[in-house]
Order: structure tokens, then sequence, then C-alpha cells
């Protein structure tokens, strides 16, 4: 990976999930030059953070492995990690794009050798495991890390600790005095591929997600799972660390609810449906799983998925939207309903509640910088006004994970389609 | 009418545009996803359980069972609680919607009989708009006696230690009987009501007729 | 602060010798020491409750309530109505919303008022008194006037249903609401804020028409306060203060249970906590006496 | 190629310095690795390190260069050398990482470090630079079959790119299923009503766009060539043949509705009044030319009550209809509902389901015509059994629990049966066929490829086409032909049209890298390309057969023909070739037969096993990478190569390590199978059928069968992987050593 300049035949990607690579990667493969923003110190983006996908059952890690080897081999993408965009300036095939830079405290020199690691001992909150675990203040935000390339949590910086972390490193990689700054980057078009955040289950009040410690969400479900998780990977609830054998999963929380999310986020029945065959792999005997559901979207070629499950004697599913949950004196979450089909009162105790908390969009309730036109759930819409500046994944959609690679390979299309004529004009 | 018809209705839209027209909030049964966490969140269905919950009232109002749930006691179970409304992912107002279907079923004479409930709020309506203002203690007798003279001492004889410690602590005043808090303009409060009465009589009529 | 000012409407439970008549009690002398200015609507009716439905219809109901409205207005223009009682308020401010989003209805309110020579032209604002307490005054200066406070008594926050929902308290959860709880802790009180049983339903109306239907629900109220070792029970509703505290010995001869725990408002907690006496709290209106309160209301207050 | 000049370069950083005897192994490369210059540094990859190294390129004539430092998958960027052949040897996440820092184990660590230096010398010398496939075509033109609503966005969505296009559309008319609609499922807010289809102003578009020529009334006759230099016939209606030069294509050949013959029991064929959603869209059609007012086929009466039937022939487990849903019809149902409500608000809709399935803003839509006042009833329909003008839906509620739930008097009811890929012909269906003993009307072809493989690009299990991978949707099988649109997998309008734009991209990309000789995805970039000595060949056919890609040809002398610019460089191919004639550049049954006998190999008494891995580089190399970086020891008696794929592996690799002396095997590679995780489809499962009768060959070598290991393997299995290798290590010390040993 080499440095280009970024001029205005330049595509800008914004989001290095699994969205802003495919963009970022398919344009580089046409031979176009981009810069890929990412937020935080590693690319991979929320299925970085999935322990399986559906319908496969395969290793989200495994995608990311070819993409990044991709990557490593394209010298026509630039990427810049902990990095924001704070300003779009100019119009469709000329932008100016701001970016925001934090520092990292390390600079490339580093080897990912893990000596600062093992100097450090201020533990921090890890945000890739949902701050469900803590890492050292001097870390490799995960095993998949893209840069392979350590960081120092800001929270050390001018303490003993960080200097404890320039010491250990042989390398000269551990840089202090990095400053926080802005640059500026040239543009033809932009691809805006932020992707998703989970909803703020503490919002599902009833749910008593912060106040009940074994009601989790979905993607929480996933750190626990995952071997790279903070109970590398068997799923013990968080209360008092028991297995947690029984488990609930719960639909449309946050979706489908004009209370929290109007739309329908498409992949949370796919997820629960996908999760419960986790309990049935950590305890093949002993495991049950109950889906509590209004409808089951298994949308398309996934209804096989479905059936499958549904033929599984350790998954009950019971159409009801959970109305309340309480927790018995041994910490067990209850939950509180009734089954619509046949009208049946249940309360029912569980070892661990996950819910499956819908899709919104990042982009959402932040102020793009520059004109975006979004819809009320906040996704970016296909709008003239938007310009050169394309809406990618779960930006613009609720979209699983192949539906959002579409997207973005189209979107980097729509992208090219600006760069060419620039370069047709400039010729 | 006949049951022939009865089966022609079946998931027609009659009965809902019964509904729609004649009931409070009526027009938003239609918007039921039948999720359920109406009936899970309320309280008297727990306790004891109602023999349609309100998601499976609007379904049958959608399949056009009238008889069904216009007699049914299931509505009189409210309790105002309004556990159903906050939770409702489509914003349903189904604590209004159940009162409406009651009184809807009371004004056509559908509505159970003997239902308890039924009869007390009819009581406690007629209580406080006779003076304006709710007279505790003639609600309570009224409610005693609504089975007649013996079930009514009966009743009040359960209740007398309840009622002893209201006047101990000087929370029901046995002088009520007699008077009691009133407004003054009690005649303009009737006036008033009857003409909002006409009002909304007028109003539904118009709609049942189209 | 300087004097605040409001339109009461106290509602029928608080009149003299009826059921909440101690809730009324209390709130005037709270009132008088965090210098709130309370004058009674003149004339005011019923807001026809909740359970009133079965004969009221929308219109009347709506009707009674705007009667209240007018009169405040008539009188006391631009003041927002305050109630104390749960159902009044949201009786109230049921009506302001259905009126406010419907012009027909809003007509047809205007006519039926006319009948009673009344008008409305401002809709009011509603407001209960603890969001009064809460917005207006804010717990600082709440607790600023706590001389005597309610050291080591432990009470449970139980909030019940019309207060909380489907309005609420601004900033509360319908599911966890805690201004109950910064109350209790404000008056120097300990607060039990994992209370399960803090929204659940009382049985409202039930209690007299079906009674064994709210008593169940009152049982769970009132157990769950004592499992979590609450020697009081507060509420900010005169029905849930009723219901909660009234049928103790029915329950108890139903389920076999010895229930006997007081059930307080929270205004008789902070006239105790503000240096006043029993009578001043109404504690002489409990069925179900607070001993331990009315000890501490006979100590001499702290300076 | 003439001289070449290796050097070794041994990195002393991240604790290779201290933990190894770093002039040891510069002195293992001159001496059993022959490297004329072996140097070693403290920090490699620093600009210094990578300096040096670039110095000696450019200045000593190094042309081959052995860096003996981290994994390949580190420090990528920095020991980037595209004009040499580069190997690397993995010090650290696979020597030092793995073992313990002790005493003891120093003398076997050093003897792993070592080896691998020993291997990467012997790989590099084997190499040479990848230069590219000379064999490429320049075509620039795209090919869409297909012009519904996919294949017209398709072929726009190039044009604007700059590419010109071939548009072939069989019918006389653009527009596909969409030209058929009365209006759409609403894209935008506020998704409250029908919106029109948007057809008629592609369709004009296409027509306006000088670099689009189109084809109407027309089929391809034969496709033939490989990306960018396709060379396609395309047969239209007067019997004339054009022939057009094509660079990519995309297949957008949607779908056909399920035959609603199929379903009597839900009246499908039994009465006028029962129709499929498309025929209610002819209706609707009708009704716009007229008053507006949709009518009963049988009698003309305005309809005054109609039943929509969900699922129908869909999601259905017997195997008897369609086993997937179609993911539209819920929306459509609600559109079609809405043509009714909107223009007579009296008519009683009523849409019975399962599952109401209206993802993301179709929630919105759902809700709309819940306030038109369409009624949602979650059943399962029984039957439907018309009498005269209407008809009786007999279902059960699942909600009011009413087994014997009906609706009376229904003048219409449609049903919505699903989508069936237009797709070809199956090329793998055949044996399929003959088993069930049924006789199936034989599809048309749709491409006609002249490919040894079959006509058309092969299907998934439910008869779409590819992608089977989840991250990457546009991997088909064969190269440089993309297929989107409802022929890929259910979808609607817009959906359809994301897809279309994104294949026009991906077969864009197909004939630019075709161009440059390069590979596309997933060793996109890749240089490398199959050389076959063809004078070694004993026209076995196994290449041509195996080629997961349908790369290969055979001549007409039963040679393999190579389509370079098909082939995706996965080498399975090398693998299955008996006589081992077929190799790539930098990786060939030289660069690994080479590394396998560089290995020193301890004698018997030595207690001192060697098992060979051979790892996939695509999901168990990096898992062993991992179990390194998180220091999870194992077995220093292993030595592992990474290959491309399990498919590449060689049989002869396994015979040579055996008859070196090596006590065991493993092999490690993706899964395999229907839920396949190999990137190259079907390597993994055609290197282990090859495994299978590795049997054989050990018998005759009178050796144990658990000599040989074969594991399926995932990236996450970082802890998995040292267990598996510490189990199979001990398991051989209880086998014994290999009798071949010393030999």
């Amino acid at each position: 990976m080499t440095e280009h300049v970024a001029t205005n035949e330049t595509i800008l990607v914004v989001g290095g999930g699994i969205s802003g690579m495919t963009a970022a990667l398919e344009a580089a493969e046409t031979g176009k030059n981009v810069v890929l923003v990412e937020k935080n110190p590693a690319l991979g983006g929320r299925t970085s953070q999935l322990y399986r996908y559906f319908p496969k059952l395969c290793h989200p890690t495994c995608g990311l492995e070819i993409n990044l080897r991709r990557l490593k081999g394209n010298p026509r993408v630039r990427v810049l990690t902990l990095a924001e965009v704070s300003g779009i300036e100019g119009s469709t095939g000329n932008y100016t794009v701001s970016v925001k830079v934090k520092p990292r405290y390390v600079n490339e020199n580093c080897t990912a050798c893990g000596e600062c690691e093992r100097a450090v001992e201020t533990m921090v909150d890890d945000p890739f495991n949902y701050n469900l675990g803590q890492h050292k203040a001097a870390f490799l935000p995960n095993a998949m890390a893209y840069p392979q390339r350590f960081v120092l949590d800001p929270s050390i910086i001018g303490t003993p600790e960080a200097d404890k972390a320039k010491a250990a490193c042989k390398y000269g990689a551990i840089d202090l005095d990095m400053k926080e700054e802005t640059i500026e980057v040239k543009a033809g078009a932009v691809i805006w591929a932020t992707g998703w955040q989970p909803y703020d289950a503490a919002k599902i009040q009833p749910y008593g997600y912060g106040r009940f410690k074994n009601v989790i969400t979905s993607v929480e479900f996933e750190r626990l799972a995952d071997i790279h998780g903070p109970t590398g990977g068997k799923i013990l609830r968080p209360s008092d660390g028991k297995e947690a054998k029984n488990v609930a999963f719960i639909q449309c929380a946050g979706s489908r609810d004009e209370n929290h999310l109007r739309h329908c986020s498409r992949i949370c029945c796919m997820a629960s449906l996908k999760q419960t065959h986790y309990v049935r792999e950590k305890f093949p005997e002993g495991g049950k799983s109950t889906i509590y559901y209004i409808d089951i979207r298994a949308i398309d070629r996934f209804e096989d998925f479905y059936q499958k499950v549904q033929a599984d004697p350790t998954v009950t599913f019971i159409k009801s939207k959970v109305a309340k949950i309480t927790e018995d004196e041994s910490g067990n979450p209850v939950c509180w309903g009734v089954d619509t089909e046949g009208y049946k009162r249940y309360t029912t105790a569980h070892d661990l509640v996950v819910l499956a908390v819908g899709m919104e969009p990042s982009v959402k309730g932040i102020n793009i910088p520059g004109h975006i036109a979004s819809d009320s759930s906040g996704f970016i819409e296909a709008d003239p006004a938007n310009g050169a500046v394309f809406g990618a994944g779960c930006a613009t959609n609720a979209l699983d994970v192949n539906r959002a690679v579409q997207s973005a390979t189209a979107a980097a299309l729509r992208a090219i389609q600006v760069v060419n004529k620039v370069a047709k004009a400039e010729a | 009418m006949s049951a022939n018809t009865a089966v022609a209705d079946k998931y027609r839209n009659n009965f809902l545009k019964e509904i729609e027209e004649q009931v409070e909030m009526g027009d938003w049964v239609k918007m039921c996803m039948q999720c359920g966490v109406c009936s899970g969140s309320c309280p008297t269905n727990f306790q004891s359980a109602w023999e349609h919950p309100p998601q499976e009232l609007f379904m049958m109002i959608r399949a056009g069972k009238r008889e069904e749930v216009l007699t049914s006691t299931s509505m009189w179970n409210c309790t105002s609680c309004y556990n159903c409304i906050v939770r409702c992912p489509r914003k349903i107002p189904i604590t209004h919607i159940m009162h409406g279907i009651a009184e809807y079923a009371h004004r056509i004479g559908k509505a159970p009989k003997m239902q308890a409930t039924r009869f007390f709020s009819v009581l406690f309506w007629k209580n406080c708009t006779n003076t304006g203002r709710v007279n505790e203690l003639k609600l309570s007798l009224g409610l005693y006696f609504k089975d007649g003279f013996v079930q009514g001492v009966k009743n009040g004889l359960a209740m007398q230690s309840v009622a002893i410690g209201l006047i101990k602590a000087g929370r029901l005043n046995p002088l009520e009987l007699f008077g009691g808090h009133k407004c003054k303009d009690q005649k303009g409060i009737q006036a008033m009501l009857a003409k909002a009465y006409e009002i909304e009589r007028v109003r539904k009529a118009a709609k049942m007729a189209g | 602060m300087a004097t605040k000012e409001y339109a009461f409407y106290p509602g029928c439970s608080s009149q003299k010798g009826a059921s909440a008549s101690n809730y009324l009690t209390s709130v005037e002398s709270m009132c008088k020491t965090l210098d709130v200015k309370l004058t009674e609507i003149p004339d005011w009716n019923c807001c026809g409750a909740s359970i009133g439905y079965a004969e009221a219809g929308e219109l009347p109901r709506h009707v009674l309530n705007a009667r209240n409205f007018a009169l405040s207005e008539q009188h006391m223009p631009g003041k927002e109505i305050v109630a104390t009682c749960a159902a009044c308020w949201l009786g109230a401010r049921e009506t302001r919303e259905r009126l406010t989003h419907s012009e027909t209805l809003m007509a047809d309110t205007r006519e039926a008022l006319k009948e009673s020579g009344l008008e409305i032209n401002e809709m009011p604002n509603i407001r209960h008194m603890v969001e009064v307490l809460i917005e207006d005054l804010g717990f600082d200066e709440m607790k600023k006037h706590v001389v005597r406070p309610l050291e080591g008594v432990k009470i449970a926050g139980y909030v019940g249903c019309q207060t909380n929902r489907p309005f609420g308290v601004d900033g509360e959860s319908f599911e966890n609401p805690l201004y109950l709880d910064k109350m209790v802790e404000m008056v120097g009180a300990e607060p039990i804020p994992d209370y399960e049983q803090k929204v659940t339903c009382c049985g409202g109306a039930l209690a007299f028409s079906e009674p064994e239907k709210a008593q169940a629900q009152i049982k769970d109220i009132v157990e769950s306060a004592y499992d979590h070792g609450a020697e009081m029970i507060v509420t900010p509703c005169p029905l849930c203060q009723a219901n909660v505290e009234i049928y103790q010995g029915q329950v108890n001869k139903r389920y076999g249970t010895k229930f006997d725990i007081p059930v307080m408002y929270y205004s008789q907690l902070m006239v105790v906590a503000y240096g006043g006496d029993a009578k001043a709290a109404g504690l002489n209106g409990q069925v179900i006496k607070a001993r331990r309160l009315e000890e501490i209301a006979a100590k001499p207050v702290k300076r | 190629m003439a001289d070449i000049k290796v050097a070794a370069y041994i990195c002393k950083g991240c604790g290779l310095g201290e933990r190894l005897d770093a002039d040891a192994l510069v002195k293992v490369a001159q001496k059993d690795g022959k490297v004329p210059m072996a140097k070693s540094h403290d920090f490699l990859c620093n600009a210094d390190g990578v300096a040096m190294i670039k110095n000696d390129i450019a200045n000593e004539g190094v042309t081959h260069v052995m860096i003996g430092a981290c994994s390949r998958r580190a420090k990528t960027e920095a020991f980037h050398f595209p004009e040499n052949a580069v190997a690397r040897a993995n010090l650290r996440e696979g020597v030092v990482w793995i073992r313990p820092d002790t005493d003891e184990a120093r003398e076997t660590t050093q003897e792993m470090a070592e080896d691998y230096i020993r291997m990467g010398c012997a790989e590099v010398k084997a190499m040479t630079a990848p230069e590219g496939n000379p064999n490429t075509g320049g075509s620039k033109t795209l090919l869409v079959v297909g012009g519904g609503i996919t294949g017209m966005t398709t072929a726009i969505e190039a044009s604007k790119t700059g590419y010109s296009v071939v548009l072939v559309e069989k019918s006389g008319v653009l527009g596909g299923w969409a030209g058929k609609l009365y209006k759409r499922v609403p894209v935008h807010e506020p998704y409250k009503s029908p919106a029109d289809t948007g057809v008629a102003d592609l369709a004009s578009q296409i027509l306006a766009d000088g670099n689009i020529k189109l084809y109407l009334n027309a089929t391809i006759a034969k496709t033939d060539g490989s990306p960018g230099k396709f060379v396609v016939s395309i047969a239209t209606e007067s019997g004339a043949t054009h022939t057009e030069d094509i660079g990519a294509i995309v297949q957008a050949t949607g779908f056909t509705p399920y035959d609603m013959n199929k379903l009597p029991e839900l009246g499908g064929g039994k009465s006028a009044n029962v129709v499929d959603q498309a025929g209610l869209e002819a209706l609707a059609i009708d009704a716009a030319s007229k008053d507006g007012v949709i009518r009963r086929p049988s009698d003309g009466q305005p309809v005054k009550s109609v039943v929509f039937v969900q699922c129908a022939g869909q999601r259905d487990p017997t195997g008897k209809h369609l086993s997937f849903c179609s993911g539209h019809c819920c929306n459509t149902s609600i559109k079609q509902a809405m043509y009714f409500k909107d223009a007579n608000p009296d008519v009683d809709t009523t849409i019975i389901y399962s599952d109401l399935r209206t993802p993301g803003n179709g929630e919105d839509f759902y809700r709309s015509a819940q306030e038109k006042g369409v009624i949602f009833t979650k059943g399962n329909v029984a039957e439907v059994v018309p009498t005269g003008n209407t008809s009786t839906v007999k279902f059960n509620d699942l909600i009011l629990g009413d087994a014997d739930a009906s609706i009376v008097d229904a003048d219409l009811v449609v049903l919505a049966t699903g989508q069936v890929p237009n797709s070809g012909v199956n090329i793998e269906a055949p044996a399929v066929a003959a088993e069930a003993g049924a006789v199936e009307v034989k599809p048309i072809s749709i491409l006609n490829l002249n490919y040894r493989q079959g006509p058309d690009v092969p299907h998934l299990k439910q008869g779409f086409t590819d992608s089977h991978f989840i991250c990457f949707p546009y991997e088909t099988r064969r190269t440089g032909i993309y297929t989107a649109g409802p022929v890929r997998r259910p979808m609607d309008i817009p959906q359809a049209r994301e897809d279309a734009t994104g294949a026009a991209l991906k077969a864009i990309q197909a004939l630019e890298n075709a161009e440059l000789g390069r590979a596309a995805h997933p060793r996109s970039g890749d240089l490398s390309f199959p050389k076959v000595r063809l004078e070694g060949c004993t026209q076995c056919k196994r290449c041509t057969v195996e080629c997961p890609f349908g790369a290969i040809d055979e001549d007409v002398k039963g040679f393999p023909l190579f389509n370079e610019s098909r082939c995706r460089r996965c080498g399975t191919c090398m693998g299955a070739c008996p006589v081992r004639v077929i190799s790539f550049e930098n990786y060939s049954v030289n660069t690994v037969g080479a590394q396998i006998k560089a290995v020193d190999i301890p004698d018997e008494f030595s207690e001192k096993p060697r098992i060979l891995i051979l790892a996939c580089e695509n999901d168990a190399y990096p898992a062993l990478d991992m179990a390194g970086m998180n220091r999870i020891e194992y077995s220093a008696y292993v030595r592992t190569i990474p290959v491309r794929c399990l498919g590449s592996v060689n049989t002869i690799w396994i015979t040579d390590a055996l008859n070196a002396g090596y006590d065991g095997v493993m092999m490690m590679g993706c899964k395999s199978g229907d839920e396949y995780q190999c990137h190259f489809v079907k390597g993994s499962e055609l290197g282990r059928v090859r495994l299978s009768k590795i049997d054989d060959t050990l018998k005759t070598l009178n050796l144990e069968s658990e000599r040989v290991r074969d594991l399926e393997v995932a990236i996450t299995d970082i802890q998995r992987l040292p267990e598996m290798i510490n189990k199979y290590a001990a398991e051989l010390v209880a086998v014994g050593p290999s009798p071949f040993k010393g030999f």
C-alpha cells in the first residue's frame, strides 16, 4: 500500500465495514484510486464483531481475511483509521473533504509484537466486545485488526502507563506527541458507508436492559459465542457467569415499533434463528431456545434455514411480543406475555434473554457534513440533491450482509461514473 | 341477523366499520398487527384471564364476530392502567377502545346485564354528574345494594371494617347520605351534558347513515 | 423563590370528609412551606374519572373537564391548573389533548359549554402537583426546607398507573420511574429503587366492582414492599393510596397474609420532614396508622 | 528465466533475535539453502530494513528474495516487491510465538526455524516472478441478456460508465415482468400508495442511448471465448445470426411465476375468478383502461370482495412446491389490495398470511394498507372452492384458533405464487433426473456456453444462480459472467435495480482485469496463471473435469485448452494432474515439493517426529497465525506450508513427504459440501476426494492410514487447531516412527 495523492478522480469512501471495504476494493480493482476513512482503529466494522453468518453459519472473519488480502495487495487504496469526516465542500466531481484524524500514539513502525501491552497495566473497556470485557490500555483492537498496529487508549496519555508502553517498545513505534489533526482530501465522489448501530436497548423500558444483567442484546450475544469474545466463546450469563442454557430471543426489540424504530430491521429474525444454533452448538445437552416473535421474516432463500430451525426440538417458537421482563430471585429474567396463537398466557423464566435489537443507521442524529437527503428513519436516500455523495450498505436501508455488499458494489459504480466523467473532461 | 348473513359477514368489513363509526377511537382497530403486547401487559388478564384479550377482540372485530364481541365481559375488566397503550408498537389507544367497545355494547343493550363493573361504571357516572361531584358514600351503598336489599346488607357487612376504618380516619362521612358535596351550578351542568349527549347522538346517527 | 401561583383542582376525593381528605391537608401544609399558592377553581366539577366510561360517551366526558378549564380561565386567566389527584390530572389532560387535536370535538365542546354560560378561549396547561414540585421547584429547593429528615425509614415508592401512564412525568420511564425514590431520599428516608411493583395497577375501580381481581394485585404490591423491607409505602395517587391501604384487611382474609403497612402520600412525608406536626401532615387520616412517622412528627425539629 | 540471484534476509525483531540463533539461521540459509547472499537485520520491516532489500535488488542483482521474519499476512505492504519472486519463512507466528520460551524448548524451536529457512530458500528458488497472462482480449463491450428491469438497468448503468452494451431480449418488448405490472410498490416515503413502474422511462433511455445496441426477439445461440474476448452469436427472429465481440456478460433473465395450475386445492386453474398475482395485474391494467373498476373475470361484475392467499405454493417443506419464500409477495399483495381500496373503500380485501414479510420501510406500506382498511388475517389456507361466480376460502385462523374459518362469496381470489428463476440448463441435473425416473422437459439453455462443463452457469440447490458466498454476492463460477436480479435470488424491483448496478460494475471490472492479464476475485490482481507442459500430458481430462470455474476446454486432439482469462488461479488443475504438467510461476508442484524435501528429517531414534501441514491460505493458515498471535503453543514437530486451496494439493506432495520419512501429514482446508465455505467452490471438496483415495497409496507403501489426516477448518479455529495438532502428534507417537526415515 503506497500512498497516492488524492485528486478529483479519487473516490472517498466513508466507513471501513464490509460495505465500505467492498466499495473501496471494487472501485480500486476497477482501476480507481480510493481513500477509505474509518473511525475505529481497525477496519472490519460491525460484521467483524459477528461470530457467524446466517444462513451458512460461516465466519465473517473468513470474508474479512479475503478482503484484507485484497487490500494489502492493492496500492490504490489509502486507508485512514481513527478518522472521521468533519466536512464536505464542493460539488459533483470536485469535493474537498475534511477528515479529522485522532492520534493512535503508535506509528507504522509497530510490528504488533505486543510488548507495550505487556508493559501496561491499566485496563479499559473493550468496545469490540461491546464493553462486556476489558482490554489493556495498549491494545490490538482485535485478532484480525488491520492496520495490524497497536493503539494506546487516550486515557493513559500523560500518565506513567504511557511512558511504560513507550519504554517497552524497541522499535520507536510509540509516539506520545501525536495530536489530533484535520487533513483535507480531494475527491470526485464520496461513498457514505457508515453502517448501522444497534438500537439503544435501554430505551425499550419493559425489557429492563440495563436494569437486569441477564438481559443482553443480540450483538452482545455474538461476542459471547465468539472465541475472541470476553468469555472465550462460552455462553455464560453476565450476572453470575453461569452457563446460559435456556435462552430466550425476543424479536422486534425496537423494530416495527412506533415508539422506537418504525421500520423492520430485516436481519433480526435470521440473526436469532442463527443464534439458536449457538445454543445448540455450545450445549448439545440441555440447550434450549425460545423465540418470541410477531412474524418470522426469513425472507427469500433464507426460508430453508427457518424450516431447519423449526424442526429442531430444542427450539420453541411463540407468536408473541413479550410484554415485559421481570427478574426472579435467582437472577433469571422472566418473560411475561400472551401467545397470540391460541391465547396462552405465559410467565417463563430463562437463564438469559437476548433482545434482537433493531438496526438504526449510524448517520441518524449525526449531522452529516454537507447535504445528504435521508428518510425519516435516517437512512440515506438516493436523491439527485446528494450530488456525487452516494449511500452504501446499511447507511441506506436495513440490509443483510449480502445485500449490503450488493449495495456497496452498486455505489462503487455510481462513484466510478462520476470520476470517469471527470477524467474524460480533463483528458 | 340470520345465521346465513352471519356467515357471509365473516371477515368482511361490516362490523369493523360499525365499530369505527360508533366506538371512541374505533378507527384504530384495523391498525393492530396482532403482536399481543397489550394482552401480555394487562394486569387483570394475568390475575384472572380475560375471555378475549384486547388483541383478540380486535381480530374478532375484523373477523366480523359481532355477537361474541359485544356480549363479551372482557373489556369490562379494564382497570384503565394504560400499560397496553404505552407498550403498543402501533400506538393504538387500546384503553380507550376497550372503554369505547364497552360503552357501545352497553348503549345498544348487548352488554352482559350482570357485569359488576358495568353496573358500577353507570352508577359512578350518574353519581358524579348528578351534583357535579362524587358522593362516595352513596356510590358505595349503591354498589352494595345493586343485587337487592338483602344482598346489599350482606355486602355492607362484609365491608364494615373498611368503612369503620375510613370513618374513624375521617375519610368517610356518614352525613354524605343526606346531601354532601355538590356543585353550585348543577342546572348548568345538566344542561351542558344534555347538549353534549345530543350532539354526540346526532353525529353517530349520521355516521351510521353513511 | 417568589411565590408560585396556580389554579387548583382538588378533585372529589380530596374534599372534606372524603377518602383523600388527608392528602389535601398535607398538600396545603406542604405548599405553605414551599411558598406555593393554590387557588381553588370556583365550583369545579368531577373529572368523570376513567370508570365512568359506560355511560359517559366521549363528548360528555370532555365537556365535563372543559367546564373546569372554562371556570379556571374565567376566574384565573393564564394560570396553569394543578391537580393532586391522578385521575383528575389524567382526565383533564386527556381532554386537553383531544380538544387540541380535534377541531370538531373542540367546536362541539364549545357548543355544549354554552348551555352553562361558559366558554374556552385558551387551553390551560394541566399539571400534577408532583410535576410542579419537580419541574417548577426542583429537588434542591424542596430539600432546602427539610429540617427533620426521616432518617432510617425505609419507604417503597409506589407510583401506580395514572400519574405514570400514558403521559407520566417528564424524563421518567414508564417501567421504572424514579421520582418517588428521589423524593424519599430528599426527605432523608431510604428509598427502594428496585421495588418491582412500583408501577403495578392497584386495580382501580375494580376494587369496588370486582374486588377479588383488584385485591390480587394489591397483594402483590404490598407483599413486594414487605419483601424489600419497607416500613411504609408512598404514592402520589388517591385511589392507589386508598386501594392499597384500606383493603389490606380484606387481602389478609383472602390470602391469609398479615399485612399492616401504612400507605402515605409524598406530601405527608414532606410535611413531617419540613417540621410539621401529625395533624398538619394529615397522619390522623391513616386507616393503618403510620406510627413511625407519628413518632418522628412528635420529635423536636433540628434547626 | 536466465540468471537468478537469491538473497535471504533474517529478521531479529519481535523477539526472534532473543529466541533464535540468528547467526545459525544465516548459516543455514547459506549452507543448506545455498543462498549466496544471506543477512540478518534487527528490524527488517522498518524503512531501513526494507531499503536494504531494495538496494540489493537494485544494485546487487538480487532477483529472488527470501524473508525470514513474520507471517506473510503481516507487513505485507513493507515486503512488497512486485518485480521479484518472494518467499516468506514464518519465524514469528509460526515458530517463536507458538513455542514456550524455555531452555528445553530452545533446541526444537531452533530446528523449526532452521527448517523454515531451508523451506523458504528452496521455495523461492523454484519460483519466478509472475508476469501476467499474455493471452488477453480487449473487448470493452458488455453483453446483457434480458430486457427486464434488471437488464435495462445494467445496460444503462454500464453505458453511463462509458462502456458499450449489447442488450438481448427474447421477446419483442422491453420491460419483462415489470412491464406487465399496473403499478409497483413505492420506493420513497411516505410509502402510502402504489407508484408508477418506471419501465417506460427505462425503455426510452435504452432506445435513446447510442451506446446500447438492442436485439429484440433474439436469443444467444452460442457463447465462445473468455473474459475480454467472448464471441457471442445472437440469433434473431428472422433467422439471421449476428456475432458480437464481448468483454463480459450479465445474465438478467428474471423469473417465471410459479404455475398456479399446480395448486388445484387452492382453486388454481379451476375458476377464472382464481388468479395469480400476475393475473391480477392484468385485470388491474384492463380496469385502468376502462372505468377503473376491477371486474370478476367470470361475468364482468365488479369485485366486491377479494381474498389474497399468501405463500401459495411457496415455503413448502414437503418438496412438492417451492421451498423458498419469494420475498416480494407480501408487499405485492398489499399493493394489489390497495388497487381495490384506493378505487373503492367499500371493497372487502382480506390478506391471509402466515408470516407477513415487509422488511425495511415495507412496514410503513403495511401500515398504510391497514389504514386503508385492508384486513390482515394470520392463517393457513386449506382450500379454495370456486362455485359459480364466487369462491369459498377455507382456512385455519391461527389467532382466533378457528380451524374451520371460511370466507364465503369471495368474488376474486388471488394466489401469491412465487418466483421461479429463469436460470437455463442445470448442468448438474441429469444425474438427479435419472434417479428420480421422471421425464422432465429439458430446459432451454440461455447462454449456450461453448464450455466443456456445460451450456449455462451452474445453479444453486433451489435453481437460482450464484453466488453462494455471503460476503461476495457476485462470485459466479463462470469468470466474467455475472447474473443479476431474480434469477439470482428472489427479489423485488428496487433490489433488482441495485443488483443490476452492482453486476454492471463487476462485469466492467472483469473485462478491465482480463485485458491486464490479472485474476478476478478472490485472488484479484494475481498475475500468475497456469502453464501446461503439453508434451507431458496424457489427456486424462482430470483438469478439464475438475476446474471449478470451467476454464479448461479440450482441443480437437483432446489436449486441455486453457482459457487463462477464465482461470481463478486456485490451482485445482495442478492438484488434479497425475503427471504434474500444470504449474504457476510462483506456485507449483515444485515450489511446494521443494519445501517438503528441504525439511531436515531426524532419524527414527531421535524421537522427533515430523508432521507436514498443508494449510489452506484462506482460513487454516490465518487461524494458525492467530493462534500464534494469541501465543497458543503447539508441537514443534510440525512444518506448515500454505496452499492456495486444498484443491491444488497434488498427491505427489503427500507421497513425497511420506517417502521422505515424515511421520504424518495434516491437510487443513475449508468446509466442503452443500454449505461449502471454500473460496474456490469445489476446491476443498475435490482435494478431499483425491485424499480419500490416498489409502491405496498408503497401503502400497505399507503405511498406516493414520499417517494422513484431513481436517475441515474454519478461520476461527484458533484454539481447536493447536489442540488437533497436539493430539495428532501424540497419536503418531503411538503409531511409531515412519519406516521410511533415513532412506
